[in-house]
């Protein structure tokens, strides 16, 4: 019930923000999003009891639900949590009241609409990470995409109509691709007459061949890897990014970028693992390119917000590329990369907004000097600006080290090229800082106010997390790890 | 020796009443394509139910079943009730262009 | 059967309200016969399968669900013509009745056993639709639309009663399960040729009615001239019954000949999907955009034809009609509304529709997201089912294609949720669109039917047995 | 000698202890940097001081208690399978002597830039930074495996970072802080990549256990060359060596308390700290034992050479520093590891020494720090210049400073394993001894050159800048009897090191055997001696009795001249072979790639759609004729499609 209620209170709590007008609207869904938060919280806090190192058994029965949605198709409405989805939802549920106060000083107009999107959001992503079935899973899946359309299109700024038209066409083509393995695979579960289904279990224990294998691979990562996105499948990511409001922005880059990942590790590895292993070099490869591709387009962005995106782009592709080497640590990377990139680049979008706000500029060339003015906020800056260059003891380091080990283990020469990263992420980062924060003082920044206490309010817990995640993460690798195992025993079966 | 009227009408082949009426039907199909007259096209589709008519009447001969020609009938009241609602808008058209030219009418494109 | 015989007399007496010169009455006359119809229809849902007219009807759960779907479609859209109503439109009893008859037509193309009631069936609801194309008299481009219906239709007829005639001729009979029987018969096996050609006409002749490319020509112009109100009802009725015909014509008449003629629906299909999404891309009206739109969606349920076998693709067409249907209706509602007050039926008209008018945009938004074939909404799910029936029987293709082709789709249903909710309206003071607040519930209604056939598909997805 | 590694001994005293080594720094670090303007600078000073002498005190402890080694563990950090990264302390022999020097010497420039850094409006800061430092430091040295000495070795390079660009309003500063961590960063990767191999190949990452199953390998395994080679790359960022060693020069924007304590006496020695730890690793590998000596050899000639025409006081000292350091690596290549710590030691004292008289010498010029501008201080400077004489002579090693002992043991090391080695040394040991007695005589000799103003406030520097003088200037004399066994009797430091190398002297044995006969042994300290006197003499000669001044920047130099002038134009070759191709990439990959390729294929399938869409409605003329016709051919087409069917 404990997951039934994660999933539907934002929704219930959104259709309720109607009645809400302007900041009414605003402090209720803050409300909203801090229950949900501490009901995930406390769903953790019970999983974690149960879930003692190496009872895996226990992955998926105490939070579970399985009713029939569809009966005569044989389409259950199967929502659980284990280890994966746990952190996921946690992460979701503790990045969403940040964000809905990170989006206070910004006046939105028809706030009761755009907090109720956010909340409607919060449903379809709690539904991706803990739907257990593949139509389910779907089915979440779109129901996330169509209010962060509407939050970037109608409140982002002057280009976001084509290119939030892009950003939908491009991901919601790739998930049909998703769509249509999925039926493909949907009728291929009637193996001893037992009626098709849909659940993720009956998924599991397909046996495909190689060539089925590779065809569903393929049309099933096509869609993971829009949404990560993957290079060559990102161009809709820089501009979606730079030109949607910022709490869009950070629930695209903290929390839905992550859908990918988490698809690939419960949808994807497990369920063609020979077309994984047939052609998981080739994205590995690809992962790869990513990460050296948008680290170095990073170096010469002029915008703060293009650069971030491009930076994500280089971090995810190092999740990417640690998923698919298939090891443990790579797999346990990932998962702690996720939550550790979630935080670090909702913040570095919400400090890029509190300067643009400040200044009215986010290019870099215009900015500089501003830590003369603002010691508060050069040093969260440069807290959340060093894990994400990955300096040990950050969260940054945590996943990036478990990534870069699973990829050398891959393949050393990979793992070699992976790790050029963390040169160029110094690179294209320090420069920002920089550029931004230090040097001389420019006409935009030499009068600026430092942060105030709801600034403070989102960024001093995205800070704890740092530290919490560089210091502290077997809290969470704990969590995972069943559920990691279990993946792991599935593709190498 | 009296002969019935199916009988009359076995007398020739078969085939001679699917040649005929196909030939009656392809008539048709060339005055609605190649006529430009709203009113002339209209009467070539109405060769066209002629000429279903011949073949369901020579079918029903040949198959002894009334159905057939049951359906002539029906098809002849239907094509009295399209006449009467072609007829009334190819009027209306008159009216508003004074000709039926269907040529004429291209607003709706692209 | 009731329901036709209900139809008829009821709709003979609507026409006699005419002469009471008081419009008033009639809108709510019109709904009162159409919810009467509707719920009397449903009483026959758990009956056995009856026969009428010498077996030339078969009232059965097939022809209930359908009847269903026309006249819920038919009673949601009515309110729409409110218009009519206040303008003091003349002949306005006349057209409702046309309506009532043409449902009369609709039912009977849902439930024949027989091609002589396709036929009649057919011209019922084609010569009604003639004539409400051309309802707005003094306007050429009705006029235009309604000659062209016109004359293309009765070609289009001409075409199926030559393939009736031929199947005739080759298999003597007009019992959908008689020329079933006359297929695979040996004795007819000289005959095959002219069966196959028969055949084949009347599948040209059907496709047009459900406008199928490449006979598809006249929907655009035709859907642009009719007044609006009456396009939405072609668009929903017409092809809901057309669909429900086709169906059962090759389910029950053809099924034998699958082999002969898959590969043709096949190929009609691929075309009637390419050029209904391709075609809607380009468009710069709204409702030549749903012209278009109405032709992929043939599209789509043309896969529900090739993959017919038995209750599986029965019942994604029956919950693709449903959901299309009641897409439609909400969108062609709301186009109406906002068309008849901005005087356009352009992208443009749409901009800022958000602002002045929340709740249609929102219904206009669900009716473009199921249209789309987006989950949450019905569309998702009738797409699902049909692309399920396809694969069952192994036609990966074909579906790999629509699903490319369903992505097209969503670059043109998008545009108008650009329009009304990220464009700014053209003149900063743009007025509200006047809305009444019957018209509201219904909006409301069928965008929350969208959502509920989205959401709790198991409803409607097994309607046959 | 001891025996082997007791693994399982247990720590002597409570983990609070142990924990407070670096916690200390740290919670001075984070009083600082959260009240930074809160507090005075003399407070934040204590404050900074006090804490990193806590620690100094603990490690004394520890260090005079010391019996066997132990680990002490904190917690479990990083659990991943068989990848299991416990937060482990190590102290044995080599982390207390570090230990010991980071506090050591760290307490005293503390309390130097108490003085130093006094007008400074950012001195809560500074020291912040400071203590930061020395935490990150004393987690590099504690750590017992590898990942938490690479926790420090990043975080000292982040402290590196804030410290280089602490004056942040000044671009080039900034520019020389990122260099720093930049350059690092690519020796951090290599690095990283050799935790991975040595997780892969030991299937750990802690210290006892690597060393165990490596001790029992064959000497010269591929996978192990490869281990230590990478290792070596992140000890070149690090340390300064060649290729990677521009940033160093550079690093001295910093204030110059900071050049002292991290560019000089502890952070840049972290590398040979590194190699020191993995020695048996390295042992094993003779191959990169000879790219280690050699890359050590020529990085020590060829940072001399440089340092023959720098103006700048720091930067001399900073090209200086490269060059010891790579002296080190040079012992560190012909397996004298005690030798190179040795050497880290008694540099520690003697540069730390010399870069807080050259911060007192600019502290007295107010902000001067070009040597053609300076001149006969010693007069003003008494104090500065005595201790700054004691420095140059231990680095020139000159006996009995300490510089002398480990520069001449050093030497004599190399010689044993390769002569052309040795040469460089020498020749190195000559350049030494001149360049910095060129800065000597050119600082402190001959008439001022300075402006009035400045010479009007000429002083010596306060007590607390004075005193850690004298403190290092006392050690750098006699620091060097630690190893001096031919004055004391007994080589103390090597004999307490042994027992690290236990593994390295069990598989290599002749490697550790060799000694020089007494002949060739006092024949070697004559000669050093002779090069670093013959390198003073000539300075001498030049620079007081010539009295030749260096040419100003615009002068004509011929080619050799200029080129070392412009330090070999490598920063130049590394920006036009390095930083503009990226550059230029950065920008190309952008234009050419992103929204030229990508982009544009993306769209093109839009573009594609609504072109064919466009056709569409060419077809859709309005003329019913023309559809009628078109349904037709339609009509046949199928008919015709389907003929064969018939």
């Amino acid at each position: 019930m404990l997951t039934a209620f994660l999933l539907f209170f934002p929704v219930a709590a959104a259709l309720l923000l109607h009645f809400a007008k302007g900041n009414a609207a605003r402090v209720l869904a803050l409300g909203a999003a801090l229950v949900e938060f501490a009901v995930a919280v406390f769903a953790a806090v019970s999983a974690s009891m149960n879930m003692a190192p190496g009872n895996s058994a226990a992955a998926y029965t105490p939070f579970s639900i399985n009713i029939p949605w569809i009966e005569s198709a044989g389409i259950n409405f199967h929502i659980g949590l284990d280890g994966l989805s746990l952190l996921m939802v946690l992460l979701t549920t503790f990045l969403v009241p940040l964000i809905i106060l990170a989006s206070f000083r910004h006046n939105y107009p028809n706030a009761s609409a755009f907090y109720a999107l956010i909340l409607f959001m919060q449903t379809g992503l709690i539904g991706v990470f803990v739907s257990l079935d593949a139509f389910l899973f779907y089915f979440f899946w779109e129901v996330a995409l169509i209010p962060i359309y509407f939050i970037a299109g109608v409140w982002g700024s002057e280009r976001r109509i084509a290119v939030t038209f892009k950003f939908f066409l491009y991901t919601i083509i790739g998930s049909l691709f998703m769509l249509a393995a999925f039926v493909y695979l949907y009728f291929q579960t009637d193996v001893n007459n037992a009626g098709l289904t849909s659940d993720i279990s009956a998924f599991y224990n397909l046996t495909l061949t190689a060539s089925q294998q590779a065809w569903v691979f393929w049309l099933i990562f096509i869609a993971f890897a829009v949404k990560m996105p993957i290079f060559p499948f990102h161009t809709w990511q820089p501009d979606t990014y730079t030109e949607s409001p910022v709490p869009a922005t950070m629930l695209l880059s903290g929390i839905m970028l992550k859908m990918g990942i988490y698809g690939t590790l419960r949808w994807l590895l497990p369920i063609v693992p020979l077309g994984t292993s047939q052609w998981g070099k080739l994205v590995m490869i690809l992962s790869v390119i990513g990460i050296i591709y948008g680290a170095i387009i990073a170096i010469r962005q002029r915008d703060m917000k293009r650069l971030i995106a491009y930076s994500s782009l280089s971090h995810v592709g190092l999740m990417a590329a640690g998923v698919f080497s298939l090891t443990f640590m790579g797999l346990q990377g990932a998962v702690i990369q996720m939550l550790a990139h979630g935080v670090n680049v909702v913040g570095m979008f919400f400090i890029g907004d509190i300067i643009q706000r400040r200044t009215g500029t986010r290019q870099i060339s215009e900015l500089g000097g501003l830590t003369k003015h603002t010691p508060l906020l050069s040093v969260c800056f440069l807290v959340l600006l060093l894990g994400t260059v990955a300096l040990p003891l950050t969260n940054g380091f945590v996943g990036e080290f478990l990534l870069l080990a699973g990829v050398y283990q891959y393949n050393p020469w990979l793992g070699a090229v992976a790790g050029v990263t963390i040169i160029l992420a110094a690179v294209y980062l320090l420069r920002m800082f920089q550029r931004v924060m230090l040097g001389p003082e420019t006409s935009f920044t030499s009068t600026i106010q430092d942060l105030t206490g709801s600034e403070l309010a989102v960024l001093v817990p995205l800070i704890v997390l740092v530290f919490w995640i560089g210091l502290f993460p077997n809290t969470f690798l704990r969590i995972s790890e069943p559920a990691v195992l279990q993946i792991l025993a599935l593709v190498n079966r | 020796m009296e002969q019935t009227i199916p009988e009359v009408i076995r007398t020739v082949p078969l085939e001679y009443y699917i040649y005929f009426a196909t030939a009656l039907f392809a008539i048709g199909v060339t005055g609605v394509l190649t006529r430009r007259n709203a009113i002339i096209i209209f009467m070539c589709v109405e060769l066209m139910l002629n000429a279903v008519n011949v073949l369901l009447t020579a079918f029903s001969a040949y198959r002894s079943d009334p159905n057939g020609q049951i359906f002539v009938f029906f098809i002849m009241a239907v094509a009295a009730a399209e006449v009467s609602v072609g007829l009334g808008i190819i009027v209306m058209i008159y009216r508003n262009f004074q000709n039926t030219d269907v040529n004429l009418l291209n607003r709706l494109k692209w | 059967m009731t329901s036709i015989i209900l139809l008829s007399v009821l709709g003979i007496v609507n026409l006699f309200f005419g002469f009471l010169k008081s419009n008033k009455i009639l809108l709510p006359a019109a709904m009162v016969i159409l919810a009467l119809v509707f719920g009397v229809n449903l009483i026959d849902w758990n009956a056995d399968p009856r026969s009428y007219f010498n077996e030339m009807l078969t009232i059965d759960r097939y022809s209930v669900a359908f009847t269903g779907i026309v006249v819920l479609t038919t009673l949601l859209l009515i309110p729409f013509s409110q218009k009519y109503v206040r303008e003091g439109q003349e002949n306005l009893a006349e057209y409702y009745s046309l309506l009532l008859f043409s449902l009369v037509g609709a039912i009977m193309m849902v439930s024949y056993d027989n091609l002589l009631m396709l036929f009649v069936g057919i011209e019922i609801l084609s010569v009604s639709m003639y004539v409400v194309a051309g309802s707005d008299k003094r306007n050429v481009r009705s006029n235009e639309a309604a000659l062209k219906y016109f004359l293309m239709g009765s070609f289009a007829t001409g075409i199926l009663l030559f393939g009736i005639a031929l199947v005739y001729g080759a298999t003597g009979t007009f019992q959908l399960t008689q020329i079933n029987a006359g297929i695979i018969n040996p004795a007819n096996a000289s005959l095959q040729p002219m069966l196959y050609i028969g055949m084949l006409l009347m599948f040209i002749g059907i496709s047009f009615k459900v406008s199928a490319a490449p006979f598809h020509y006249w929907t655009p112009d035709v859907y642009e001239g009719t007044p609006t109100f009456f396009t939405a009802f072609m668009s929903t009725v017409v092809k809901t019954a057309g669909f429900a015909g086709f169906f059962k014509l090759l389910m029950a008449a053809f099924f034998a000949a699958q082999g002969f003629w898959v590969p043709t629906i096949m190929a009609i299909t691929v075309l009637t999907l390419l050029i209904g999404n391709v075609g809607a891309v380009a468009q710069t009206s709204i409702k030549r955009m749903l012209a278009y739109s109405s032709i992929s969606h043939a599209g789509y349920l043309f896969i529900g034809l090739v993959a017919v076998n038995g209750k599986l693709s029965a019942n994604a067409i029956f919950f693709y009609s449903l959901a299309y249907s009641v897409a439609t209706v909400a969108s062609f509602a709301v186009l109406k509304l906002v068309s008849d007050q901005r005087q356009r039926e352009d992208y443009a008209g749409f901009n800022g529709l958000a602002k002045t008018n929340p709740l249609l945009a929102f219904v206009m938004t669900v009716a473009m997201l199921s249209l789309a074939g987006i989950p949450l909404t019905g569309g998702f799910f009738g797409k699902f089912f049909t692309f399920g029936a396809a694969i069952d029987r192994g036609y990966i293709g074909l579906v790999v294609f629509a699903v490319i082709m369903s992505m097209v789709s969503i670059y043109y249903y998008l545009r108008p949720i650009i329009a009304m909710y990220m464009q700014p309206a053209e003149n900063e003071t743009a007025e509200p669109i006047a809305v009444g607040s019957f018209q509201s519930a219904v909006l409301v209604l069928l965008a929350l039917l969208t959502v509920l056939l989205g959401v709790l598909p198991g409803l409607f997805s097994e309607v046959f047995k | 000698m001891q025996e082997t590694v007791i693994p399982a001994a247990v720590a002597p005293y409570p983990t609070l202890l142990y924990v407070l080594i670096p916690l200390l720094p740290f919670l001075g670090f984070l009083i600082n940097g959260l009240l930074n303007k809160k507090l005075s600078g003399t407070v934040a000073g204590a404050i900074g001081s006090l804490t990193v002498l806590g620690s100094f005190g603990i490690s004394l402890m520890l260090f005079l208690n010391f019996q066997y080694q132990y680990t002490v563990k904190l917690f479990d950090w990083i659990t991943v399978g068989s990848m299991q990264i416990p937060f482990t302390y190590q102290i044995d022999q080599l982390s207390l002597i570090m230990l010991m020097l980071v506090t050591g010497v760290g307490f005293l420039i503390h309390v130097y830039s108490i003085g130093y850094m006094h007008h400074d409006e950012n001195v809560g800061k500074f020291f912040a930074f400071l203590n930061l430092f020395v935490f990150s430091m004393l987690v590099l040295v504690l750590g017992a495996n590898f990942v938490i000495l690479f926790i420090g070795w990043e975080g000292v390079g982040l402290c590196s970072y804030l410290l280089i660009g602490f004056w942040n309003k000044e671009t080039p500063n900034n520019n020389a802080a990122k260099k720093a961590f930049i350059i690092n960063r690519v020796g951090d990767l290599g690095f990283l990549l050799g935790i991975f191999l040595i997780y892969l190949t030991f299937d750990s990452v802690q210290y006892a256990e690597v060393f165990q199953k490596a001790s029992t390998m064959q000497i010269g395994t591929g996978v192990v060359t490869a281990i230590t080679l990478l290792l070596f790359v992140g000890a070149m960022g690090k340390s300064a060596q060649l290729p990677l060693y521009t940033w160093l020069p550079d690093a001295m924007a910093g204030p110059t308390p900071v050049s002292a304590l991290i560019h000089a006496a502890t952070m840049v020695t972290a590398g040979i700290y590194m190699v020191l730890r993995s020695n048996v690793l390295f042992t094993l590998a003779p191959d990169t034992l000879h790219v280690v000596a050699w890359i050590g050899g020529l990085t020590a000639l060829f940072a001399a050479t440089i340092g023959l025409a720098q103006n700048d006081i720091k930067k001399v000292l900073a090209y200086s520093t490269v060059s010891q350091l790579g002296y080190m690596f040079l012992a560190l290549g012909v397996m004298g590891y005690s030798t190179s710590l040795f050497h880290v030691l008694t540099h520690a004292f003697f540069k730390a020494l010399m870069f807080l008289g050259a911060g007192s010498v600019i502290h007295a010029m107010s902000n001067e720090q070009d040597i053609r501008r300076m001149g006969g201080l010693r007069k003003a400077l008494p104090i500065t210049f005595l201790t700054f004489l004691i420095g140059c002579l231990a680095i020139s090693g000159i006996p009995p400073f300490s510089g002398f002992f480990s520069k001449d043991e050093i030497l004599e090391h190399v010689y044993q394993h390769n002569k052309i080695l040795w040469g460089i040394g020498m020749v190195t040991a000559f350049l030494t001894a001149f360049y910095m007695f060129r800065l000597l005589f050119l600082t402190f000799f001959g008439e001022f050159r300075g402006t009035e103003e400045q010479k009007h406030h000429l002083h010596e520097s306060p007590a607390s800048m004075t005193l850690p003088l004298i403190i290092l200037a006392v050690l750098a004399a006699v620091g060097g009897f630690m190893g001096a066994p031919m004055f004391v009797g007994k080589h103390y430091l090597a004999d307490y090191l042994a027992p690290l190398f236990t593994y390295s002297q069990r598989l290599n044995p002749e490697a550790f055997a060799g000694e020089l006969d007494h002949g060739t042994e006092l024949m070697l300290i004559g000669l050093s001696v002779a090069a670093g006197v013959l390198g003073i003499l000539v300075a001498y000669i030049q620079y007081v009795s010539r009295r030749v001044r260096p040419a100003e920047d615009d002068a004509h130099r011929s080619a050799p001249e200029s080129l070392v002038y412009h330090k070999y134009y490598i920063d130049e070759l590394y920006n036009t072979i390095f930083v503009k191709p990226v550059m230029a990439l950065s920008n190309g990959l952008y234009r050419f790639v992103e929204q030229g390729i990508i982009d544009p294929i993306v769209n093109g399938f839009g573009r594609v759609t609504l072109g064919g869409g466009q056709l569409l409605r060419y077809v859709q003329t309005g003329y019913v004729g023309l559809y009628l016709i078109l349904m037709v051919v339609g009509i046949v087409l199928i008919l015709a499609l389907n003929v064969f069917q018939f």
